[in-house]
């Protein structure tokens, strides 16, 4: 009979003084690297809100709601009202949900149930590229090829609601078909089978029993995609137009908060810088609602 | 550097901006070359561009809306215009605005309607530079001065240059920095007529 | 091979039911030899030596119990543990006939006279024995052909059982008998019943054998 | 051992072969399952056991790259036809699985899904079918008062009760349950080996275990399948006592390997 116990004698169950220093300085440089980032975060924020609130509470809610903009101080009261621009953020941001979610889900229904295991192999790595592309390259696109193909069918600018529907609509797509793709996929087989075997068929499993088990992960994707849309500048800088106005149809120009930070960041000076930074908290402010109010619908989903 | 001159918020938070001039830049009014307008009048150019006119048929073009196309707030050729042409009078909200000269340009390139400003210097094939009151921009209209939207371009420093600063200001105003300006199309300062 | 200590724990079963077995099988060598010897000694032995068989009765009926607790026993296996379960019954039966015989062998007179064809007597009295020796034999070896034979076997030992008992009964009625000898021959009467019945009991065994070896469950009928 | 000429048989198996790829995963099963009673197959892992009963409602379907050849005679016709109606036939024949797969919904709608899918919407109705296949299941009482909770809240072993509630909820005439009390601690597994029991009567059952002892308890008769052939079908009791094979006597007595 070989022991194949190891001789323990003299060992103590002690930790040792070196595997305990070992561990803690992991365990602290992990807590750096947290820390870290959410410092980081909190830093922006405070960086924006101290640049922004300052401006933001002297302008009142005029601010918010008047829709005249002329903030270069080349006369000496500057008028700061994004009315329309926060009207725009949300009209193309809601437009392009609203076309990209049943795109996306269906392209997910498609890839994650439908498609032949060949098709997927050729589609899902195409879809993930499609995330990769620049966003210039969407806008130059947008430009060069839709614009000029509205301002052929509508007539006007070309610059338009539409065209920054139809460009971030592309641009949200990879990011809700990935992740609805993955949160399909991931429902465990044991749902399917279950509703297949009792006799239902191939579709109506997805809409009974897929989709709304993989919905909080769907949910996410829509989330995540509203805030590319919302926070995406360059595209929609290229094909909205950049207008001040409440657009009066969606083949007018509209101009985003993204956007126009963008746009005017460069050359702006005192007031007019802090009056970007005060469009910066308002985004702020809208994406923490929009994520919120997502958060809020995702988690009454998965309460079962 | 900057094409427009100190603002006087620009000038108030930083008393010891010192501007020196090293260029004049002429700003073309750009129209699409299908268009068959090639002169405005500075009141006409006005006009379109604060909203008074829409339609090109009120300049003698054809009956089609005229599309604006601003540059944004704070822009130096923004600025430009809206002194020398608006005469410190507003934009008209009804146009769009694009953020560089290039998208400017290529706009205006694709739209037969269009109407925008650029930089002399970056007028290419794609567009057409419109006459100012019968005045074609061109190197000598800018340097006499008969062609009337123009202005300069300006090196800024905090308090009188110095060290490399001063040298590279030196440099540009030499003759072989000024050299390198006219290859780019913009008018030499030496070549200016006295203003 | 898988579940080693099972494995063990049915060969220890099974060697224990063995030695048990063979334990029995000396109590009948002895008792009948104390018979033939007339050895009152050897008989009152055999009595003592009936608690061992006892012991390994309970012992053996304890690690079925733990076997089939435990274990799950299936198959083979099972029918083993039963079969060993009902064997060890009877081998303790078979223990409980042999301190009767040494009991009645104890009350005879001595020297033991057998008052009929002494042959006849003999070949019973052998045939008993073999029976026992070969039912232990067959659960050790698993041979269900020689298990079969049980039956007739004991076919022949009923036959000569009756035909001792019809003998004494005449051998009786044609004499004049002591009292003694009455009551030895009553003995005696008792002693061959009680060696059919132990060849009955091997026969039992024999059965449960071709049970343990082929899922024959004629037993059952 | 003719268990097929005993009763009547709801379904025939013939000379059934089944291969993933090039793996032949099912060798010339010949099998008749008897009706209204409980089947059980057993074997070791990868023996093909579930593999063979998915072949009974088809949900071998779902897996790329399988070949089938034989007969799977049910109703007097080959289910394995291509013109099969797969969702009447899964109707007929439903399934039970090894864990317990509630849907994310409410106790009410699992087991109203089936009824839903094949086009019941009538409230009262469904009430109706939900309450008789609940009681069926033995989880009527249980649940009674709380069928707008989350099926996900009852314990594992309701949960499994559930899903057998739901395949009743669309009245099958045959249930295939793969291993369907692996998961469950002993009290929930003696419930449903109780109910299945009792589902007997009304139902043809066959049910893959790897629990000897559950397919002694529950089974009328028992199929050995080894590396994916049918080595034994008989009685339980036969096959557990006095086994013909000597492979299905090795597994039997545990000493395989």
């Amino acid at each position: 009979m070989i022991s194949i116990k190891p001789n323990r004698a003299g060992r103590s169950l002690r930790r040792s003084a070196t595997q305990d220093i070992k561990g803690r300085t992991i365990e602290l440089l992990l807590l750096l690297c947290g820390i870290s980032s959410v410092c980081a975060i909190f830093l922006i924020i405070i960086f924006i809100f101290a640049e922004g609130l300052p401006f933001l509470i002297q302008a009142g809610p005029n601010f918010l709601i008047s829709s005249v903009w002329q903030p270069t101080d080349n006369f000496a009261d500057g008028l700061w009202g994004i009315f329309p621009i926060i009207i725009g953020s949300l009209l193309v941001t809601v437009g392009a949900v609203a076309i990209g979610t049943p795109l996306g889900v269906a392209c997910a229904i498609f890839l994650a149930e439908i498609a032949p295991a060949p098709v997927r192999r050729i589609l899902v790595p195409s879809v993930n590229a499609l995330a990769g592309v620049p966003s210039v390259v969407y806008g130059f696109f947008g430009l060069l090829v839709v614009v000029p193909w509205i301002r052929g069918q509508f007539g006007g600018f070309g610059t338009s609601v539409l065209a920054s529907w139809l460009i971030l609509f592309i641009m949200i797509l990879p990011t809700i078909i990935s992740i609805s793709t993955d949160s399909i996929r991931a429902v465990p087989k044991e749902f399917k089978e279950g509703s297949l075997a009792i006799g239902a068929t191939h579709w109506q499993t997805i809409r009974s029993v897929l989709v709304p088990a993989a919905s909080s992960g769907i949910i996410a994707s829509v989330i995540l995609g509203m805030g590319r849309a919302i926070g995406e500048t360059m595209a929609v800088l290229m094909v909205a137009g950049n207008s001040i106005t409440i657009p009066n149809s969606i083949f007018a120009p509209t101009s985003t908060l993204t956007a126009q930070i963008a746009l005017e960041m460069g050359y702006a000076t005192g007031a007019h810088r802090e009056a970007l930074f005060a469009m910066g908290i308002v985004l702020f402010a809208f994406i923490m609602i929009l994520t919120g109010l997502a958060n809020l619908a995702s988690r009454r989903r998965i309460a079962y | 550097m900057s094409s427009a001159n100190l603002s006087a918020s620009q000038k108030s938070q930083y008393p010891n901006l010192k501007a020196v001039p090293i260029a004049v830049d002429g700003i073309a009014i750009i129209v699409n070359p299908q268009n068959n307008i090639s002169n405005l009048t500075t009141n006409q150019t006005r006009d379109i561009f604060t909203g008074n006119i829409t339609n090109w048929n009120q300049v003698g073009g054809s009956d089609a809306k005229i599309n604006v196309v601003n540059r944004e707030e704070g822009s130096g050729t923004r600025d430009g215009i809206q002194k020398i042409v608006l005469k410190g009078g507003n934009f008209s909200t009804g146009g769009i605005t694009q953020s560089s000269t290039g998208a400017v340009r290529s706009y205006v390139a694709g739209d037969s309607n269009a109407i925008g400003y650029i930089s002399f210097a970056e007028v290419d094939n794609s567009v057409k530079a419109l006459n100012i009151n019968s005045v074609a921009p061109t190197y000598d209209t800018i340097a006499n001065g008969t062609y009337p939207v123009q202005r300069y371009f300006l090196l800024v420093t905090n308090g009188d240059p110095t060290g490399n600063a001063k040298a590279f200001i030196d440099f540009t105003l030499s003759p072989a920095g000024q050299a390198i300006l006219k290859a780019d199309k913009e008018v030499a300062i030496s070549d200016v007529s006295a203003k | 091979m898988a579940r080693t200590r099972y494995v063990r724990k049915l060969k220890e079963l099974r060697q224990n039911v063995i030695d048990m077995g063979a334990l029995t099988v000396r109590s009948v060598e002895d008792v009948l030899t104390a018979f033939e010897l007339s050895d009152t000694a050897l008989a009152e032995r055999v009595i003592a030596n009936d608690d061992a068989i006892n012991n390994f009765d309970r012992k053996i009926e304890a690690q079925c119990m733990t076997l089939l607790a435990l274990e799950q026993p299936m198959a083979k296996d099972l029918r083993m543990i039963a079969t060993s379960l009902k064997m060890i019954t009877d081998l303790e039966r078979i223990g409980d006939f042999v301190v009767d015989i040494a009991e009645e062998i104890i009350t005879m007179a001595k020297p033991i006279r057998i008052p009929v064809s002494a042959s006849k007597f003999n070949e019973l009295v052998a045939d008993v024995k073999l029976m026992v020796v070969d039912s232990i034999e067959t659960y050790a070896s698993g041979n269900v052909q020689q298990a079969r034979s049980f039956e007739a076997r004991d076919d022949r030992i009923d036959f000569l059982f009756k035909s001792i008992v019809e003998n004494m009964v005449n051998a009786l009625a044609q004499s004049q008998c002591s009292t003694e000898t009455v009551a030895d021959v009553a003995s005696l009467l008792f002693i061959i019943r009680y060696l059919e019945r132990i060849a009955d009991h091997a026969v039992n065994i024999g059965n449960r054998v071709c049970y343990m070896e082929e899922g024959d469950r004629r037993f059952l009928k | 051992m003719d268990i097929a000429t005993k009763t009547s048989v709801e379904i025939s198996v013939k000379s059934l072969n089944l291969w993933f790829g090039k793996f032949q995963a099912l060798k010339n099963i010949n099998i008749g399952i008897q009706k209204n009673q409980v089947t059980a197959l057993i074997g070791p892992s990868g023996c093909g056991k579930s593999t063979f009963i998915k072949t009974l409602d088809r949900m071998n379907d779902l897996v790329d790259n399988v070949k089938i050849t034989g007969e799977v005679v049910y109703q007097g016709r080959n289910i394995l036809d291509s013109d099969t109606d797969v969702v009447e036939l899964r109707k007929q024949i439903g399934m039970v699985f090894q864990k317990p797969n509630p849907f994310p919904k409410s106790i009410f709608d699992n087991v109203a899904y089936g009824p839903r899918v094949h086009g019941v919407r009538k409230k009262q109705n469904l009430n109706e079918v939900v309450e008789r296949s609940l009681k069926a299941a033995a989880l009527w009482e249980e649940v009674k008062d709380r069928l707008n909770e989350s099926a996900l809240r009852l314990s594992g072993g309701q949960q499994q009760r559930l899903c057998i509630a739901r395949l009743l909820a669309v009245e099958p005439d045959v249930l295939l349950m793969d291993e369907p009390a692996s998961a469950l601690d002993p009290i929930a597994t003696s419930k449903i080996e109780d109910l299945i029991y009792e589902l007997k009567n009304d139902y043809t059952i066959i049910i893959v275990t790897h629990n000897m002892q559950q397919a002694g308890r529950v089974a009328t008769n028992t199929a050995f399948f080894y590396l994916g052939e049918l080595v034994e079908y008989a009685p339980t009791i036969d096959l557990f006592e006095r086994p013909q094979d000597k492979r299905t006597e090795d597994y039997v007595t545990g000493k395989f390997g």
